[in-house]
């Protein structure tokens, strides 16, 4: 069989015959990692590699459980999407002590677990989060009250698109003052309570929204709506662009968001693996792009389907 | 003066800690007790106010529901996703069937085959979980032309400077409230929760009691879908997850026996409000969630203690 | 040994709104068998659950072979050697009869390990003391009602009570298995054991017992010798006055037939029985305990399903009824167990009473107040119900009271055919035979009455025509001067004697 | 509160090896399901997934031990998700204070406090263990959040992860922990005061009281060991992980209870064994590997477990029914 143009080396078996075994973080929670287990299940048909996509339900044990299960099935790869930081280095450990490649994709996992893994794909959360915090202070002109709507708390993107959103502000954006931050769990019906809340106890001081996604982006949008607010009277700048919240953006709704493609993440991790199922050397390093969508260039970008 | 006040402790101690729960609030929070903060609070309680009226006769007749949750995913889902296929009134409609049709089999397996409710419930807690990602693929729906249909009144719109969802929320409740006070179905309920031996040595079949019970309890859940569909305009496969505990905690807050048999639809009403005023009242102070959540914990056990040992007429069992 | 080995002085109990002791003196000698009598309400149990440690009295004193005492709890008193055996059996039923036995006090090393060899032991002992039929090892629940108690009397045995106290020890006996019981009693005597015995059946009173003591509203209205008294006086002393007739039978008087049953079998609870009752008529049931006969009555009232049979109502042939059915047919089942079966305790008495009969009190499923409180007001009078309202819990009302709602929700309705299994378990003489009264009067007025007793004198009281069962058949059918107890007793004891022989 | 049923006589070995099956099934029913997975996937009955399921089904394990004798006794734990979040928190977060073991010790101690809170509040209040658990559930996380302030904590040595990775053949220190327990737990129900004790209040909770056993303070070691043995499974989670997670153990005791269920534990209290308990536990661990080498969807997963659980029920019921006539 002959090797695909992107693999930059040999088949050590034919692609029908490399086992891959892909973890993904919540596939039911959210678009993205909906879209991202769809793009992969449908990739490795493309390919015709045996692929088995599994959803930990962003139970740390219980994806320890799954690698721990594929490992003993003796695949050529493994792909993980840790559900957290730092929980999968046993696990991974061990997968890797018993000769099975690693790689791990979309979050990376912690610092003690990277020299048992082969490489990371993935957009860079905190990085993302870094351009949300610029977003925001642009569109605020460097100073104002913003609000947080936050993640279900615990998770290592909840953490990095936090962390790394308040240190750039602090940073960048000493005048923009934070009135509050609270947890809405990813979920989009919550968002919205805690924005109307929001609303109510700071009224018009509200200046600015950061949500730690679009999902919950919408839930804040809505609120702003049922509040009798103006497009773009209140900025809101989230993580990771959705289909609506591109709708949302193009209404005047919307401030500033990244785009990142779960197909480009999902062909990024497999095409890397089946590289290191065929013991080709990948770089640490692989990261996709997420460039800055504001209202200014979001016609440049398709709209998402996710 | 003094015996009064204490048989009015006796009866409503709930009440009572509830409206000094709300002063102490409204003390330190000036936004607490608007009219517009009580309606934001009344409209985000009527989702999990609406499932609370139905879940309130499941427990009545000494079962319990918690697949509601999943339940409540499950319809968001359709909800949306059939507006877009087939338009609003046919996507409520199918809701609503949905709705009644996955009571009706947990009515089925809990009150014909008599099999554990909880148990039950809890399995189909699980596979209706599935059957959501099954049934979307695990990606998300959303209205499509959320700007232009009627659909969004039951979310957002208002009546008589009321949001519809509350409206729809207390005349349930208030449906449900009579239901249960004065007609012969509502006896029948609380017969089979006082005791079920004795109801169907009276002539009255429990199985289908019960089995009503929970096709109601589909039924308000369905309803509470089409309102979250309508407020959200969109569904995520995660939308109800947890929901189950809140309106059971609602339900039990309000004083409604496990047991089956005591209890009632105002008594719910109230318990699932405190629930949504307790968790604004801290976001207002600006307290983290797990303070909520701390706050929640010792409020449950503290109502319920207080109500408990007033029936009782004594502290301590 | 002092000439008294109990002895109560003064002991006041008062429970909200109710004060159940009032200053109440009373002792008890070794070797006696001291009867407590009064009517449902009186106070009676409560002073035994305040000797056995259950309640703690508000004022009085307790001695103990002389020494004033205090009884801690349940199992101090059973230390002691003052041992309740409860008006419900207050038994394990997953647990062994060993472990039954010494419940809560298990012979344990320091480290709370059972010492099971010594537990069997000296459970087998105890047994064999009573001369109990089954081992230590058996599982509760799987004895029969009679053999339960004897594991709770054989706690006696094992704590050496000196104080054993029967709270209606009988209520649930068959006659033969009371005669063990009774035999059983003498034998504790005999070694000079203090007996308390609660009942409310006078025959037995008079059997066994050495002296009366008569408890009302709480006082003792005196303590007699069993041997210088006769029922009157009791009976006066315990509610007022005397009964002159104990039972009433209704004029014979019969109309058309209202139910007929053929073949009617529900394996293996009973099997091919067949029996008609009429207009005006009582019809006995009688059988002892197990013998089937609730189990019968279940089934024609639907809650239980036949495996064969036909029913006829009215001459007319029906098909196997539901419960619902065969109220809306006026058929009416006062069940024998009031609080598992009849009554929803958390109700009051106004809602109890319709529950049977919702559709009568509705219009279009909306109920009807107004009705229900008329009809909650007819037959709080007219059965001199005491209760403080329409909403009182039924669960705050003495037995008797409660009885009374399950007739009033029956009766309610004009039912065509009345069945009443076993209505005067557990009520004194006083509502006993106002409740024989009204099986007499309610034959009168043409209702078909099939009444279930497990006490002879009751169901040949009554009745006009009784049938006996044994073993899920019916053996015999008497009528008329054929109404003995010899011949009950042979009909049951004969269809019996194969099966024991077995 | 009487039991009805068939007075024990000897009867034929067969119907005696029947009825036994009758009051087993869940062994049969585990075989069932071990046959079914071996003839479907070629990865399963090979002793290092064997080893696997022992391991991964030990954790849901140990919190069912504790589960079962809350359940024997008529009462329900539901905050055993979040003891074990907390303890496993502590027992990672302190070791930087104090060293491991201190850590650990102090971990478990906060189970059994945790336990001992529950246990006393529903001795004391008279409230239904499902609520004052509920409770627990929702605010006991709620402190797991307040002392890890949403980060996950890593130890700060990996040689804590380690520990567990000792092996008897394919059988890990975990679920060697695992059937000590359950042995040594089994033990206590059968042949302590305190075990014949948790039947006899489930059984009868009057009858109990009535014989002088101390009701209240006997549930509060139930619950204080329910407690503890949550926290037995947050420690040994975390030395899997080397890390806590705040959010470890979300419906967590949701799979207890069906473990426990599935086992034939009643729920009214009084019947169940630590045996029917395992035989649980493995029936569900050996289904979740199953369906995860069978490469099913995560939806089939879902709906499988929640059909799977109601045949379980209905079988039961069936089987009962028939025992009981
Ligand atoms: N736990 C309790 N709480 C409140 N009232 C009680 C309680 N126990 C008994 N009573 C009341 O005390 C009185 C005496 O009851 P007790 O059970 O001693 O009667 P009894 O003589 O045993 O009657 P019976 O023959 O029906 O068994 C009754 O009025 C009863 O309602
Ligand atoms: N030998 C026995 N062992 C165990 N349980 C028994 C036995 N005999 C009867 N029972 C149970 O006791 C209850 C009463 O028995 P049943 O209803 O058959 O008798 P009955 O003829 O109606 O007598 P009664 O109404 O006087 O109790 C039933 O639930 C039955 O299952
Ligand atoms: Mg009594
Ligand atoms: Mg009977």
């Amino acid at each position: 069989q002959d090797a695909p143009e992107w693999l930059g080396g040999e088949l050590k078996k034919p692609l029908s015959e490399t086992r891959i075994g892909i973890t993904v973080l919540y596939p039911g929670s959210n678009a993205y990692q909906a879209k991202y287990a769809e793009t992969a299940e449908a990739y490795s048909q493309e390919l015709g590699i045996q692929a088995t996509v599994m959803d930990p339900q962003g139970d740390p044990a219980v994806q320890f459980d799954q690698i721990q299960d594929m490992a003993s099935q003796n695949p050529d790869a493994l792909v993980v999407w840790p559900t957290s930081q730092n929980a999968l280095i046993p696990a991974i450990r061990n997968a890797s002590r018993s000769g099975i490649p690693v790689i791990t994709s979309n979050s990376p996992i912690g610092e003690a677990g990277r020299r048992y893994i082969v490489g990371h794909t993935g957009p860079d959360d905190c990085a993302q989060a870094e351009q949300a915090a610029e977003m925001l202070g642009d569109a605020l002109g460097g100073e104002g009250n913003i609000v947080v709507v936050e993640g279900t708390p615990g998770y290592s993107v909840s953490i990095l698109r936090k962390n790394c959103f308040l240190d750039r502000l602090a940073d960048g954006y000493p005048d923009v003052n934070i009135l509050a931050s609270q947890t809405a769990e990813w979920n989009r019906e919550k968002a919205q309570t805690v924005m109307e809340t929001y609303l109510t106890q700071f009224g018009d001081e509200i200046d600015g929204v950061y949500a730690f996604d679009d999902g919950m982006g919408l839930g804040v949008i809505s609120a702003l709506q049922g509040a009798g607010k103006e497009p773009g009277e209140v900025k809101v700048v989230t993580c990771n662009q959705f289909g609506e919240g591109w709708d949302a953006m193009k209404a005047g709704w919307h401030s500033g968001s990244n785009k990142q493609s779960p197909v480009d993440d999902a062909i990024l991790a497999i095409q890397t693996a089946v590289k290191v199922a065929n013991g080709i050397e990948v770089p640490e390093l692989q990261g996709i792009e997420t460039p800055k969508v504001l209202p200014e260039n979001v016609d440049e970008f398709e709209r998402p389907t996710w | 003066m003094e015996q009064r006040f204490k048989r009015l402790l006796r009866r409503h101690g709930l009440v009572v800690a509830f409206l000094v729960f709300l002063a102490g609030v409204a003390f330190n929070a000036d936004a607490f007790l608007t009219p517009g903060n009580i309606l934001d609070v009344l409209r985000q309680v009527s989702i999990t106010g609406m499932m609370a009226v139905g879940v309130t006769f499941v427990v009545l007749t000494g079962r319990l529901d918690l697949s509601v949750g999943s339940l409540l995913t499950l319809l968001t889902v359709i909800v949306v996703d059939q507006h877009n296929v087939a338009g609003p009134f046919p996507a409520i409609v199918m809701t609503l069937i949905a709705g009644l049709c996955i009571g009706a089999f947990n009515g089925l397996l809990v009150g014909f085959v008599g099999l554990n409710a909880l148990i039950v419930t809890l399995a189909m807690l699980s596979f209706l979980q599935g059957l959501v990602l099954f049934y979307s693929g695990g990606s998300n729906v959303n209205v499509e032309n959320a700007q232009d249909t009627w659909f969004a009144v039951f979310g957002r719109g208002e009546f008589l400077g009321l949001p519809l969802p509350v409206i729809l929320f207390l005349v349930g409740a208030v449906i449900a409230g009579l239901v249960l006070q004065f007609t012969t179905f509502g006896r029948r309920v609380y017969g089979v929760g006082g005791n079920e031996t004795a109801s169907i040595f009276s002539g009255i079949d429990a199985r289908w009691t019960v089995f009503w019970t929970y096709v109601i309890s589909g039924f308000t859940t369905g309803v509470a879908a089409i309102i979250m569909g309508s407020r959200v305009m969109g569904a995520q496969n995660t939308i109800g997850q947890g929901y189950e505990l809140t309106v059971l905690a609602g339900v039990i807050l309000g004083g409604t026996s496990l047991l089956g048999g005591s209890g009632s639809i105002w008594r719910t009403v109230i318990g699932i409000s405190m629930l949504g005023f307790i968790q604004n009242g801290l976001l207002l102070l600006g307290f983290p969630y797990y303070v909520q959540w701390l706050v929640t914990w010792a409020v449950i056990i503290v109502a319920v203690w207080i109500d408990l040992g007033a029936k009782r007429g004594r502290i301590f069992a | 040994m002092s000439d008294v080995v109990l002895k109560v002085k003064d002991i006041t109990k008062t429970f909200p709104g109710v004060k159940a002791l009032d200053r109440v003196s009373f002792d008890i000698r070794p070797g006696e068998v001291h009867a407590l009598v009064g009517e449902n309400g009186a106070g009676k149990s409560t002073l035994m659950k305040a000797l056995a440690g259950l309640h703690r009295p508000d004022e009085g004193q307790i001695f103990y072979q002389g020494e004033a005492i205090e009884v801690a709890g349940p199992l101090d008193a059973r230390r002691k050697g003052i041992l309740l055996i409860h008006q419900e059996l207050s038994l394990s039923p997953e647990l062994s009869v060993a472990e039954n036995i010494y419940l809560g006090a298990w012979p344990t090393n320091r480290f709370g390990v059972l010492k099971k060899r010594e537990l069997r032991r000296d459970a087998t002992a105890a047994l064999e003391a009573l001369g109990c039929g089954f081992g230590p090892d058996v599982r509760v629940g799987s004895l029969s009602v009679a053999k339960q108690q004897m594991v709770e009397i054989a706690r006696a045995e094992a704590f050496r009570a000196n104080v054993v106290i029967f709270d209606e020890p009988t209520a649930s006996l068959t006659d033969s298995e009371k005669d063990q019981l009774f035999h059983t009693i003498r034998g504790l005597k005999a070694r000079g054991v203090g007996i308390v015995y609660i009942s409310h059946k006078m025959d037995e009173i008079f059997d066994i017992t050495d002296r009366i003591t008569v408890l009302r509203d709480g006082q003792v209205q005196g303590t007699v010798d069993t041997r210088d008294t006769d029922l009157n006086q009791i009976t006066r002393m315990m509610i007022g006055r005397t009964l002159d007739t104990y039972f009433v039978k209704a004029k014979a008087e019969f109309g058309a037939e209202v139910l007929r049953v053929e073949g009617l079998s529900n394996r293996p609870l009973f099997e091919d029985v067949s029996f008609s009752v009429r207009e005006g008529e009582v019809l006995g049931l009688y059988g002892l305990v197990g013998a089937g006969r609730s189990e019968l009555v279940e089934t024609i009232f639907g809650v239980r399903r036949a495996d064969a049979g036909k029913l006829f109502w009215k001459e007319g042939e029906i098909e196997l009824p539901t419960p619902r059915q065969s109220i809306d047919m006026g058929m009416a089942l006062v069940p024998e167990s009031r609080k598992e079966q009849g009554l929803v305790l958390m109700m009051g008495g106004r809602e109890n009473t319709s529950l049977p009969h919702l559709r009568l009190f509705s219009e279009v499923s909306v109920m009807n107040r107004a009705k229900e409180m008329a009809v909650f007001e007819k037959y709080r009078s007219a059965l001199s119900i005491k209760t403080t309202g329409p909403d009182q819990a039924v669960s705050q009302l003495s037995g008797g009271n409660q009885q009374k709602f399950v007739l009033a929700k029956w009766l309610c309705a004009d039912p065509k055919l009345i069945i009443l299994d076993e209505p005067t378990r557990g009520i004194d003489v006083g509502s006993k035979s106002a409740i024989h009264e009204l099986i007499a009067e309610l034959a009168e007025q043409g209702l078909a009455v099939i009444v279930i007793s497990s006490e002879m004198p009751e169901v040949l009281g009554v009745s006009h025509r009784v049938l006996a069962m044994s073993e899920g058949s019916v053996v015999a059918e008497f009528e008329g001067a054929a109404m003995t107890e010899e011949h009950l007793i042979d009909a049951v004891s004969h269809a019996r004697e194969p099966v024991a022989a077995e | 509160m009487s039991h009805t049923s068939t007075v024990t006589t000897d009867r034929s070995p067969a119907l005696a090896a029947l009825s036994w099956l009758l009051r087993n099934h869940i062994w049969v029913f585990l075989a069932l399901t071990i046959i079914v997975f071996s003839l479907a996937s070629p990865y399963f009955l090979t002793l290092n997934n064997l080893g696997n399921i022992l391991t991964q089904g030990a954790f849901i394990g140990i919190l069912a031990i504790g589960m079962t004798m809350v359940m024997i006794d008529g009462e329900i734990d539901l905050s055993v998700g979040a003891v074990l979040a907390l303890a496993s928190a502590l027992a990672i977060g302190l070791q930087d204070h104090m060293g491991v073991w201190p850590a650990v010790f102090l971990g478990l101690m906060s189970g059994a406090a945790l336990g001992f809170l529950n246990g006393s509040l529903v001795a004391l209040s008279g409230m239904h263990s499902f609520i004052v658990t509920l409770g627990g559930l929702i605010g006991i996380r709620g402190l797991v959040f307040v002392y890890t302030g949403e980060n996950a904590l890593m130890v700060p040595d990996f040689s804590y992860t380690e520990i567990p990775e000792i092996y008897l053949g394919p059988v890990s220190l975990t679920a060697i922990i695992f059937f000590g327990l359950a042995l040594l737990f089994q033990w206590v129900l059968s042949s302590t005061r305190h075990g014949r004790e948790t039947y006899a209040v489930g059984d009868n909770i009057e009858a109990a009281h009535d014989a002088g056993i101390n009701v209240k303070r006997h549930k509060i070691i139930n619950f204080t060991l329910c407690g503890t043995l949550a926290a037995v499974c947050g420690i040994l989670l975390s030395m899997r992980l080397g890390t806590a997670e705040p959010n470890a153990g979300r419906i967590w005791e949701l799979w207890t209870i069906i473990a426990v269920v599935l086992g034939g534990t009643r729920l009214q209290g009084g019947f169940g064994s630590l045996w029917m308990t395992i035989g649980g536990v493995l029936t569900l661990a050996v289904l979740r590997n199953g369906l995860r080498l069978l490469n099913t969807p995560n939806y089939v997963e879902l709906m499988v477990m929640g059909s799977v659980l109601i045949l379980a029920l209905v079988l039961d019921k069936i089987l009962n029914r028939r025992e009981a006539t």
